[in-house]
């Protein structure tokens, strides 16, 4: 078994309501050393077996069309996981 | 394969005409709004045709509608896991040859997934899900679903929404608004879509999305006004002319 | 399904071959006269499937141990009239009314308290699910939900992260299942600082001949357990949750949690009611707190009395769970229902039409016992009566509390000296009060719910009660409210629950309803503790009364126990929800004036 | 200007509704080589000047307190973004 991460943020130019409400929030909490806060997403998927080529060339293909809308956002890194992060 | 779903009421038609025309209603898992696009077609003359999240077969239909809800819970993004289904496939063909269509609330998210309509919806500015009831223009009343409404009309139609942030790059609005595609426009925005747009239309004119539902606005007393009934009644006349 | 795991199974055969061995009956939050009690039962020790059973079912929050004794005036002080309309009392899942034209409605509260203190998001979700699946196993489709939250002080840094979790999470399950939010009540005092309140209130209607229950008769008809994996998650959230406090002094104890899936639940509504519209159903349960313990022993025991499974036919989401975490995982959104067998194809037709997975347990039969195997190897073998019904009772204790006569004496006039008098004065303190935190405006979180869906909704926040309509061809409807002031309450339990009653009562008849059933949830201190035991049984005592004197009936409600931080307990808040019919839903009254009345008359009415 | 990314994602045993739906949604969309998805969030924190160990210290601390919320999500991974991540 082995995991293929997607990573997925919104595109620069785009205002994030949920990015700026926790940076808002953050100096209630004692934290000020961060001027912006960006919220994306983070996809693990699983995939029986060796991670081929085509596997992952599929997961790119997946990342564009499903994982993200690419009108407002940005796959920014598709990459097999290291046991570690896969097992987290 | 066709869905029966089970109706609070019987919408019997008794006192209105049979228009004979059929519209379809998608459904799709999480769709909540089937119900009620079935009351206001019927309520009107149309008869209400279920169509299946995984038929390919549009039964003929006259028009399809796309209902408001949570097609898949709106999990990933709304609209973003209805937007391949076999159905969609079958409205996009549908739509190559004239088909007019309407997604209403998350049925407009879904036309833009599937790329039948432009842009995107992204959370609302206040990151809070919000029900209120919106006053608006109509920007286009050319449009088979807008066809009874004065241009620069102002109606009062529900909002109830989370992602309800419209969002298209300034070229693209530059287009719409050329291409006399902006249907709807919010009096005050409230969740900061680009240039106020609720409501757009494709270049073809045929396939409508309106953020606002009109469905919960075509009875007095079950909505904050009566407008969203001319939703229905120029469909109505729309498609009854064609007949 | 992946192959059985292997365990150190504890068969009935191994668990009567050493009596002796050590179990964590303590652990599990059992007395210990009531493990020997349940080794009494068994005639032997219980197996370590058999314990977990027996350990979440006679929970506090199962068993309704410490108020049963209480709680039957409800039953008691019934009369004739009241139960005229009654077609299915207390005892169900949810009562149910009649609503005339063959049409009928069910209504319960539930809490969901502790889980929403320690992830008020989920909490709060999961509560509007389980509730909604209260309404779904009655046969009905959920029409309506409203909400009772009671928090900490509005200035308390705590405050902050469980009132908008809570909202957010109800708003967010409610909104996406598509069930209108119409009311519900907000309050903040610290007295719940460290144990908030979310109670939720749902409400559907169905035909008469679609009312189910959940039993299992049958002999021979399928066991089918449908909706949602099984997963462990809420693992002993049954017993722990309920019956532990939490305590600042070490860090909050963080079981796990559950998570809610509002799409499973929406999809598992459907699909139910369409197994229901075939009359392909027996007898239902949802699975709730204490999961398929509840749920087997509760159908069995309410049916023939008997029913064998086979444990490793559920679909688990977790590799390796244990028997014992299997019969108590808390994972929601499931269902377990009784299906005759020529109905077993057209039912898997259905559910697959609704992605909703399911897996055939077994069946019930007439050996009066409950028997479940764990790949063919018994591991539970009961008298199903005595896991769900016959559980300990306990007639606690309870005393006047010893501060009762200084709080009455304590009154606003004795405390405040300078009241206002002039007309500035009464302005300002108008004003104050108008802006505080009680009394303010709530458009905030009831914006953040939808309370049109379904399109029947005709009055709902900020209105005294939500109305939505039943019959679109006669407008026939139906009113709900929710209401307590529990200061009140704790100042004169008795009369105070009558007010919070009347409230409720009044608010459904000032929109124009006629008020016809009343479901509570009573949510009070630890029932250990003598004076909060009085307070629990002086205000059932006033409630019955109250109910009787208003003629309507108590067809349902929830009980929760233990609501204490540090030894304190939270004031006595016996939430009360109303359900009241309308004939015609347009002639509903709104509350507050509008411009166009201008001129009318205004009569201030009562004593 | 720099960048502190917080990867958050649900805890194992806890469902993922999510993930699940995706799941469920992938051959629709032609996509068959994955047996599982699980989504999970991916926070960007933008430092004004370098990022000294006292930063990383504290995005690590609002990882566990603002971020993730420990009761349901695990953090996985606090690290300084290389400008590549960060511009994207
Ligand atoms: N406060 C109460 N008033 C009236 N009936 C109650 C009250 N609390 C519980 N009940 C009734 O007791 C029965 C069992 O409660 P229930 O909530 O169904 O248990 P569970 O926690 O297993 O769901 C139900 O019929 C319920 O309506």
């Amino acid at each position: 078994m082995s995991r293929i991460v997607v990573e997925v943020m919104p595109k620069p130019e785009i205002l994030d309501p949920l990015g700026k409400a926790i940076n808002n929030a953050l100096p209630d909490f004692g934290f000020d050393a961060f001027t912006d806060v960006r919220q994306g997403k983070r996809f693990e998927l699983t995939v029986d077996g060796d991670i081929t080529d085509a596997v992952l060339a599929q997961a790119k293909e997946a990342a564009e069309k499903v994982f993200a809308n690419t009108v407002v956002e940005n796959v920014i890194n598709v990459y097999v996981a290291d046991d570690q992060a896969g097992v987290a | 394969m066709t869905t029966e779903l089970p109706l609070v009421g019987d919408y019997s038609t008794d006192s209105v005409a049979d228009s004979g025309l059929r519209v379809g209603v998608a459904v799709f898992p999480g769709t909540l709004g089937d119900r009620d696009i079935t009351r206001a077609l019927t309520r009107h003359g149309i008869e209400a045709v279920q169509l299946w999240h995984r038929d390919t077969d549009l039964q003929d239909v006259d028009a399809v509608i796309l209902p408001g809800g949570s097609s898949y819970g709106d999990y990933l993004r709304p609209g973003a896991l209805a937007a391949n289904a076999p159905l969609i496939k079958a409205i996009k063909a549908g739509v190559e040859k004239g088909l007019a269509v309407l997604g209403t609330g998350n049925g407009f998210q879904i036309l833009t997934e599937a790329g039948l309509l432009p842009g995107a919806f992204k959370m609302n500015d206040s990151a809070r899900y919000h029900n209120s009831a919106e006053t608006l223009t109509v920007a286009n009343n050319s449009t088979a679903f807008t066809k009874d409404f004065s241009k620069d009309e102002r109606i009062v139609l529900p909002l109830s929404v989370g992602y309800g942030n419209y969002w298209v790059d300034e070229a693209t609005a530059a287009e719409l608004a050329e291409n006399n595609q902006i249907v709807l426009r919010y009096a005050e925005n409230p969740h900061g879509s680009t240039q106020a747009i609720a409501g757009v239309a494709n270049r073809e004119g045929n396939v409508v999305g309106l953020l606002p539902q009109a469905e919960y606005a075509i009875e007095a007393g079950f909505g904050p006004s009566t407008d969203g009934a001319r939703v229905f009644t120029s469909l109505l006349s729309s498609l009854a002319g064609g007949k | 399904m992946t192959d059985t795991p292997e365990f150190n199974i504890d068969t009935v055969d191994n668990a009567a071959g050493t009596p002796n061995e050590s179990q964590p009956w303590a652990e599990l939050g059992l007395k210990e006269n009531e493990y020997e009690e349940i080794r009494k039962i068994l005639g032997r020790r219980p197996t370590a499937g058999e314990l977990a059973m027996y350990s979440v079912m006679w929970s506090e929050h199962c068993s309704y141990k410490s108020s049963k004794v209480h709680l039957r005036q409800f039953g008691d002080k019934v009369t004739e009239k009241m139960k005229e309309n009654m077609l299915v009392g207390i005892g169900q899942n949810a009562g149910v009314t009649d609503l005339g034209d063959g049409w009928a409605v069910t209504f319960k509260v539930e809490s969901h308290n502790s889980p929403s203190y320690i992830e008020p998001f989920q909490g709060a979700a999961t509560g509007i699910g389980g509730i909604v699946r209260d309404i779904i196993s009655m046969g009905a489709r959920p029409i309506a939900v409203l909400d009772a939250l009671r928090l900490g002080k509005i200035d308390h840094p705590d405050t902050k992260r469980v009132l908008h979790g809570a909202v957010a999470g109800l708003s967010h399950y409610g909104n996406t299942l598509g069930v209108p939010g119409i009311g519900g009540e907000l309050v903040f005092d610290s007295s719940y600082q460290g144990n908030p309140l979310v109670n939720a209130m749902a409400i559907g209607v169905m035909r008469h001949e679609d009312i189910h229950l959940a039993n299992a008769s049958g002999v021979g008809n399928k066991v089918l357990l449908y909706g949602a994996r099984t997963g462990a998650d809420g693992i002993g959230g049954a017993s722990v949750l309920a019956s532990e406090s939490f305590d600042d002094s070490k860090e909050v104890e963080r079981p796990t949690v559950q998570a809610g899936d509002p799409f499973t639940e929406k999809s598992l509504i459907e699909a139910t009611l369409e197994l229901f519209s075939n009359d392909l159903v027996e007898g239902i349960q949802d699975l709730g707190a204490a999961g398929i313990s509840c749920a087997t022993s509760e159908l069995a025991s309410n049916g023939e009395g008997g029913m064998h499974i086979e444990l490793t036919n559920v679909i688990c989401r977790d590799e390796g769970m244990t028997p014992g975490e299997i019969l108590m995982s808390e994972s929601q959104e499931r269902m377990m229902a009784v299906i005759p067998p020529q109905n077993v194809d057209k039912v898997e037709g259905i559910l697959n039409k609704w992605d909703v997975e399911y897996a055939w347990l077994g069946e019930v039969t007439d050996t009066g016992r409950l028997i479940i195997d764990w790949d063919g190897e018994t591991i539970v073998d009961v008298d199903p009566r005595t896991v769900a019904h016959d559980g300990p009772v306990y007639d606690r204790p309870y005393q006047r509390p010893a501060f009762q006569d200084e709080l009455q004496a304590n009154t606003f006039r004795s405390a405040v000296t300078d009241l206002p008098s002039t007309g500035d004065e009464l302005k300002a303190a108008t004003l104050d009060l108008l802006g505080s935190a009680n009394l303010c405006s709530k458009k905030w979180v009831t914006d953040q719910f939808d309370s049109r869906v379904q399109g029947n909704t005709t009055m709902s926040a900020p209105d005294d009660a939500g109305v939505v309509r039943v019959d679109e061809n006669t407008n026939m409807g139906v009113a709900g409210t929710m209401d307590c002031n529990a200061r009140y309450v704790y100042l004169d339990p008795y009369h105070g629950s009558q007010l919070a009653l009347a409230e409720s009562y009044r608010n459904i008849a000032t929109a124009g309803a006629v008020p016809v059933a009343v479901s509570d949830c009573l949510n009070y201190g630890s029932p250990e503790n003598p004076e909060t035991m009085w307070q629990f049984a002086e205000s059932i005592r006033g409630l019955a009364d109250g109910c009787q004197e208003l003629e309507v009936p108590v067809t349902g409600g929830n009980v929760s126990l233990y609501n204490q931080t540090n030894g304190v307990d939270i004031f006595p808040t016996p939430v009360i929800g109303v359900l009241g019919r309308f004939d015609d839903v347009t002639r509903r009254t709104e509350s507050g004036w509008t411009a166009d009345q201008d001129g009318a008359a205004i009569y201030l009415m009562g004593t």
